[in-house]
């Protein structure tokens, strides 16, 4: 057995510590260098303290970017706090940086702000006479932008314990940070011993070592020392990205057959569930292209298998034409799509909500879908099986739209208990009653059941031609409009069961800001810090888009402004040509003003970052002429 | 009929009596007068008929074509998707239905041309189903434009002066996909071949592509004729192991040559044939090339309880 | 040579001819017995007299539809008049049949009204026991329907002049049509040796024969006769339908690569210039699917060569992802839409205006696109010219949206002087000018000129990536936010040259109709006809989809109601479950509502049918609770 | 270089001197290093130099990949489109432009999996442009997907348990398909056939599909290292008519099979030999294969009167 080594930190509190409500930590490197698993465990390590937490990745856009470049910026953010923590936060409080040229990736990214503290690697400074000039200069220039820098030798400090240093430097890491920010060096132990838990015990011991070298540094070396309070919920926690919500949400949903294309940032969920699904009783197909994937998941479900296809952007654009036909021959099927930047191929890593439109009237014709948008990495999980149900219920494609931010964003939920009422029913393969039309529509809702293989006397031709209730190619002019008149009163049917979105804030005020998907914590979050400061805003977060959740004129009519917050492209109204006449709008912006002729403004950009609550107030004080950030 | 997954293989007889090859008939077929795929859907609906195979168990999946208008003719399921996609779609439908019979029907176009890429892999996935490719060198329903089998030089309406780029060999390019396991040729018009062939295809333990040259007569008389008429075109590939025809169906052949159908270099030879003649036969069969339906199927049948089980051990890696 | 028979009629004005303004007639049949070629004949003579013409081909959904059934409806319907005819009319005054039965497929969609004339072919009434009765219900049937009946021996008197009545009997019923209404007889004539100009004398003589008898028979057997005055103008014309008027429009915009693959209704415009576009300088690349026949026309247009991509619905779903990277990477091409009736394989042969989202925003992320719409046989030609003009100005895909309507419907129109500056400028070879960014955005118009392989110095690579001015992948976020942003300005940059649309009636008033494509000729009629009536309506036609043509909102405002006229769907209020706010627009009222927030109402439907002006009349008398329909 | 369409063939050799391998380089290569890419780019820059190809007329299409971020790393003109669709780009280029040397680089998915229908198409319309596979049997840029060339079993993410298809043998599938006619086999490791068969691809006169079996040290260490470190395990196809190599180079083979190109029969029964071993060398050329950029350039230079003209004469038959 391991045991806690000679070296463990003697005295662990000999300071008094400053109290803070919560706090922003970058663990930034070059690729390889571990500094994501260091951020992930401090994460981990603090909501089993009972702490809010988020952590959010740092990708770069090569798998093997140049070492010590801007574009080679690679890490993880963690934001934790007292409270519940629903996004990445503004900039970054504290950052241990193992170079200090990928800074300069996150200074562009505008992480930082006058007063972050930077800890970085200081081997640089005695590095190669090239090396070294940069080195210098880069912490001059840091200085001027108003950082408080440490050089740290982390290294050296390292080599004390391992003989090479770049395997364990994040476990160091990791040390020192539980000691700055009192993490409990017990729960962090444990947790070391998981990650390398298929690893020798040699390895787990010298990873422990660092681990209390880098916390015992930090009990010498630092001026200041800070607490989060925390309080354990009584409740089981799980922690997990919302890619791994999903993975874990299509298993939960008792989905048989995920068919997918590698995509990212969509892919990372299928390898998630990988493992496991076939145990679970569904196999993943990975199809020849994004066309196959849809169409082996149309043909699942035509055969009565639940499925779904994952994808993203680039993905959807192909799937168009299946997509089409799903909705008009009626196939249940949950289609997520995790967007990323775009148009075209665009910005692979990251995140954009940019397919809304698409996504609702991708498809020539009349092609009405369902489509939610999980606005928590908790809601990917449940969302999925609603999906499902959805997808079965009102025999159609559902769609679940999320992002590059919920998919790499980490947050702690309570654990869920899986259902079997979750599955969906048995094969039906009793015999379809005689007389019931294959497309038996509703007249008030337009729904209908469809008889599925191996069902005696249901035998039907399915076909994406217009065609009348028998399934059979219509002639007649007139079936073809009340067939697209029963496939849209669907939607109809399902608002009809949807409650309209919850107020946060009074019910009215001078500004309603909207949002959908990954921008919720964000958005909830400014708003509040708004209000706090006196402002009179309100939000409301869509996370039914298709239909619309019902009453949102009334709601929009009791605010003198409304204005959605999304992460897409908008015009700005006084750039070069463009008026309030010509400007093209952020896309929930636009949908709703057609839906509700409310004059929608939009706060939006594409660089490609998840929105930050301080982006948000940033705007609000210039809406409503208020200092909201301190 | 082959019970490969005995757990799950449910391809059973008709509780009921006997079907007749009435029940296997939907509507009357709109194909042109004439037109080959007539030929070919009764005799698929014979081939339903002596297997006895229940209507509500057999789905026919095809594309978009005047082939692919089939389905509709039968009274079975089917799924009359989207042009190309009949094998992503019948793909789908297999994997975890084994009991399922599958059959997928498509045009020169359908197959190979938009749908090549699913050709390649869905030949690779090797799954059981008969995969019927009516070939009438044309595309038919949209009104005479060249296909990618339509012979160099065809004068088509988006080619009047003649097509341009040598015509793809179904049979040349399906025996060089991988995992390929069973390749034969027939035409519409010799009943007995046809009816030997989809027979052979139909009992083959994976995915048997059988091209079948069918007649346009609408838009492709000109170029069928000749095989038709000439007693020269056509050379039978004869194998105890290959399509089995008796005396009297053979002695209709003036050309015959043995081929073993388990030898894959010498069927890619005898594809080269068609320069010369039309071969029709069996070129290849492998029944021990992996089955992806196989793997679809494996895990069918796990009980609600496990499934749980599994799940709530992945959950507990997120726990904290 | 051939001479004028002996059957030539002998008095051709023995009696008062009643003059009317226009006439509406149908030629229905079986398909293969030449309806459509007479009622094109028909149609030319017409038009060659200096009548406006107006002719849609009735097609049944097969190659080869059971003989004698509803489903097998083919033919012709003409409309003719003594002023421009810009649509099909709303009930056909007479109809030629060559069966009873095709008559009820024409009845279904509300073709005839009572008092319509239907000239029947009597051989069916001694034909089979069976067919004999089926004959005999109908024209009873039809009599109730208040419809006037003639049935007349057609084969029988053909075959006076033929052994097989099959071939000529189209022409005899030319030949009697021309009587009806006056036709010249010289100039039918003319019309008969140019359709048989490939074929031996023998047959166009038998065909003269034939068109002589049918004169003759309408001379002595009918009681009614008309005549439609014309005028015969000085300027050449052509007559021909819009695909024909695209395809013309393609070679003589310069297009040098026409990539395709076959699709219903598109695929005629290239059968149109297959033979020709070789000798004009083009070639059409039939490709293995719609991908590649985009991706090939990008190919092409990468390497300076201007490239055009022909499809319909299906198509344009499976082009998405090439559309998206043809914004992102801002390659010229043109792209023209032929709409059918959707969602899916749909209605492949009807009409529909359902693409129009689909196209706005089919491609995931934020992708704009220059959008025209055709509304009339000719402006398809200059369209297509257009389009390519923009398309290589703005260096940006341009969608030209057609529909089955203008695909198929034949009108005559000022016939085009080719000109040598509608053709792209040669290949520029010339060195690239040093320092000029390969995106070189202007800052007001977001334009800049792109270097062609070939030219020295240019050398770049195209990337659907996230980049910079210089083509390079961006690294850094604020590029994606420039880059998306001049992309979008060219939008504002092209509608800065847009004029505000024409109004068509008083500039304010009760109802203002809006319509786009092909639905302009019977939107204006209707609100001519209504206007005649004293009713307050005027209309708009747009022909800029994207970027919107300007002043829209200015006009709107002077009218109590605006109301779009679409052949797509959308829901009905008053439908179980649908109200005002759940309802589902057309898709021009939808883009509208956004755009304006005006309450824009839409008539719309998706029977697959072109638009009647009654159609249209009918709605008005409910809006404007009058009577204007006669 | 072939002067193929001699009145618009513009292949022409530098104005200014001498290009040195370094005006085709751009950017430094962002691969991992140790990836076979980096030996490839090489390669073919020196290719270009001792062509002399000009820059300016040369043109580098790829899809989506690790291997398709190629053009970037070249000076001269490119284009990094969509996954999967690099051939009908490059085919667009070409039609129109004889004048522009066209190099396709590719990946085994973006070939083989997304872009399989275009593969069987691009080897068929036999343009004269430069193909290479770049065969790391995985996807490299999404991180470790199976691949359709990945051996059967391979461990990646989508697979955790081993793939379970048998993989794709791209060699074999091409000289299946229709109008092939040059199809090469090559790895990244030996510089001496990579630039002898690029040498000999770039000679040839149509579409020259070449597959690299590509190093991915950071997916596939495992399944490539043996190739690598085992001198048994490649076997040299040897011929007059091939790829030549002088003898030292050839004296580092064990293995040398005489193979001639020009038959297509034992092409394909070489390329079964890659179950045991992995063949290089030239499979199959045909020079004389019928070309779809020859009928592209035919009508190249009509004259604007001209154009007009047949216009006009089109025009006519819809005059009144
Ligand atoms: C995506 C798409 N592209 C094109 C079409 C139009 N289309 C319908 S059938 C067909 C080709 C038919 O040829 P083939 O597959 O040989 O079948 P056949 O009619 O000859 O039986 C085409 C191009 C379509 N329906 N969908
Ligand atoms: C339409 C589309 N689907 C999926 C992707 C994601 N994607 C990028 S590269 C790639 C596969 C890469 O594998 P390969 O072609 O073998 O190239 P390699 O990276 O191994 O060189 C995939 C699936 C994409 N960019 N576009
Ligand atoms: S067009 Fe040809 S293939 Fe189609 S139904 Fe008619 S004869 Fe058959
Ligand atoms: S992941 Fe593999 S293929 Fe991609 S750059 Fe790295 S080594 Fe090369
Ligand atoms: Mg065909
Ligand atoms: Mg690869």
């Amino acid at each position: 057995m391991i045991s806690n080594p000679a070296s463990q930190p003697s005295e662990t509190n000999r300071f008094e510590r400053t109290k803070i409500k919560e706090a922003v930590i970058e663990i930034v490197s070059d690729s390889g260098e571990g500094a994501q698993k260091c951020g992930q465990s401090l994460g981990a390590i603090s909501a089993k303290m009972g702490n809010g937490v988020w952590t959010v990745e740092i990708i770069p856009a090569e798998i093997q970017p140049p070492a010590r470049s801007k574009a080679g910026a690679s890490g993880i953010r963690v934001r934790m706090g007292s409270n519940k923590i629903t996004n990445m936060g503004d900039h970054a409080d504290l950052v241990v940086a193992l170079n200090e040229q990928v800074l300069y990736g996150r200074i562009d990214q505008n992480a930082y702000k006058p007063g972050t503290y930077l800890l970085i690697e200081n081997k640089w400074a005695t590095h190669t006479e090239e090396t070294a000039i940069a080195y210098k200069e880069s912490i001059e220039h840091f200085k001027e932008l108003g950082y408080y820098i440490f050089e740290i030798p982390m290294e050296k400090e390292c080599l004390k314990h391992v003989s090479d240093a770049k395997k364990g430097k994040n476990m160091w890491v990791l040390g020192l940070l539980c000691n700055l920010y009192d993490r409990d060096l017990e729960i962090a132990a444990n947790q070391v011993k998981y990650i390398f838990r298929k690893k020798d015990e040699k390895i787990i011991q010298s990873n422990l070592d660092l681990l209390f070298a880098g916390y015992e540094y930090a009990n010498e070396n630092f001026p200041m020392h800070f607490t989060i309070p925390s309080k354990l919920s009584e409740e089981d926690y799980v922690v997990m990205n919302g890619n791994e919500a999903i993975s874990l949400g299509v298993m939960a949903a008792g989905i048989e057959v995920c068919s997918m294309y590698p995509i990212t940032p969509a892919t990372s969920a299928t390898h998630a569930m990988a493992e496991t699904i076939e145990s679970a009783g569904g196999i993943i197909h990975q199809a020849e292209d994004e066309i196959a994937a849809i169409g082996f998941a149309v043909g699942a479900s035509y055969a009565g298998k639940t499925a779904v296809t994952i994808t993203s952007g680039p993905g959807i654009a192909l799937k168009t034409e299946f997509i089409g036909l799903a909705i008009m021959a009626e196939i249940p099927l949950v289609i997520i799509d995790v967007q990323r930047g775009g148009p075209s191929t665009g910005l692979p890593t990251k995140v954009e909500q940019g397919d809304l439109l698409a996504v609702l009237y991708g498809a020539p014709g009349d092609a009405p879908k369902v489509v939610l948008a999980p606005s928590t990495i908790e809601e990917c999980f449940h969302f999925v099986i609603l999906a499902r149900k959805l997808a079965e219920s009102f025999r159609t494609p559902v769609f679940v739209l999320t992002d590059a931010n919920l998919a790499t964003g980490v947050q702690p939920f309570p654990r869920p208990k899986i259902k079997a009422e979750w599955f969906p029913e048995p094969l039906d393969q009793s015999p379809w009653k005689e007389g019931v039309k294959v497309y038996d529509w509703d007249k008030n809702t337009g729904i209908s059941k469809r008889p599925i293989p191996g069902q005696k006397g249901g035998m039907y031709t399915l076909t994406g031609l217009a065609h009348d209730e028998d399934s059979h190619v219509a002639y007649d002019p007139a079936i073809n409009q009340r067939a697209v008149e029963s496939r849209s009163r669907k939607l109809a049917a399902l608002r009809e069961t949807l409650k309209p979105p919850t107020i946060h804030g009074d019910e009215e005020g001078d500004l309603l800001l909207v949002g959908w998907g990954s921008t919720r914590g964000a958005i909830e979050e400014a708003a509040e810090r708004a209000r706090e400061k006196g402002a009179k805003v309100s939000s409301i977060h869509l996370r039914f888009l298709s239909p619309m959740e019902p009453g949102l004129k009334n709601i929009f009519d009791k605010f003198k402004k409304v204005m959605t917050v999304e992460i897409n492209y908008s015009d700005t109204v006084g750039n070069p040509l463009i008026t309030a006449e010509n400007r093209r709008y952020s896309q929930l912006a636009w949908y709703l003003r057609a839906q509700t002729l409310t004059d929608i403004d939009c706060l939006s950009n594409v660089y490609g970052q998840p929105m930050s609550p301080i982006q948000i107030l940033q705007r609000l004080e210039k809406e409503l002429n208020l200092t909201l950030i301190d | 009929m082959i019970s490969f997954q005995p757990d799950f293989c449910e391809i059973a007889l008709p509780e009921e009596g006997h079907y007749s090859i009435e029940d296997y008939g939907s509507s009357k077929a709109r194909w042109c007068s004439g037109c080959g795929a007539h030929t070919i859907l009764h005799s698929v609906q014979k081939l339903c008929e002596d297997e006895q195979l229940p209507p509500e168990k057999t789905v026919f999946v095809s594309g978009i074509g005047c082939s692919s208008r089939f389905p509709h003719y039968m009274k079975t399921y089917g799924f009359h998707g989207l042009h190309g996609r009949a094998l992503p779609v019948a793909s789908g439908v297999k994997f975890r239905r084994p009991d399922l019979n599958v059959f997928v029907i498509t045009g020169d176009g359908d197959c190979c041309s938009i749908g090549a890429g699913h050709w390649v892999h869905g030949i690779r996935y090797n799954m059981k189903m008969v995969v019927l490719l009516f070939d009438n060198s044309i595309y038919g329903l949209t009104k005479k434009q060249t296909s990618p089998t339509s012979p160099l030089g065809t004068h088509s309406n988006t080619h009047p002066r003649g097509s341009v780029i040598p015509p793809i060999n179904p049979i040349q390019s399906t025996l060089g996909f991988a995992n390929v396991s069973f390749v034969a040729q027939t035409i519409d018009w010799k009943p007995a071949h046809l009816n030997a062939t989809l027979k052979k295809a139909f009992d083959h333990p994976g995915l048997a592509f059988v091209r079948i040259v069918q007649r346009c007569p609408i838009w492709m008389r000109d170029t069928y004729e000749p095989t038709v008429k000439d007693p020269n075109a056509l050379t039978l590939l004869d194998h105890e192991d290959g399509i089995v025809l008796d005396e009297k169906a053979k002695s209709t052949f003036r050309h015959i040559e043995q081929h073993d159908p388990s030898d894959l270099l010498k069927a890619r030879e005898m594809a080269e044939l068609v320069k010369e003649t039309t071969p029709i036969g069996l070129f290849y069969q492998n029944k021990n090339a992996i089955r992806y339906d196989e793997y679809g199927a494996h895990n069918l049948g796990i009980s609600v309880e496990e499934r749980i089980g599994a799940i709530n051990t992945l959950m507990d890696r997120y726990a904290i």
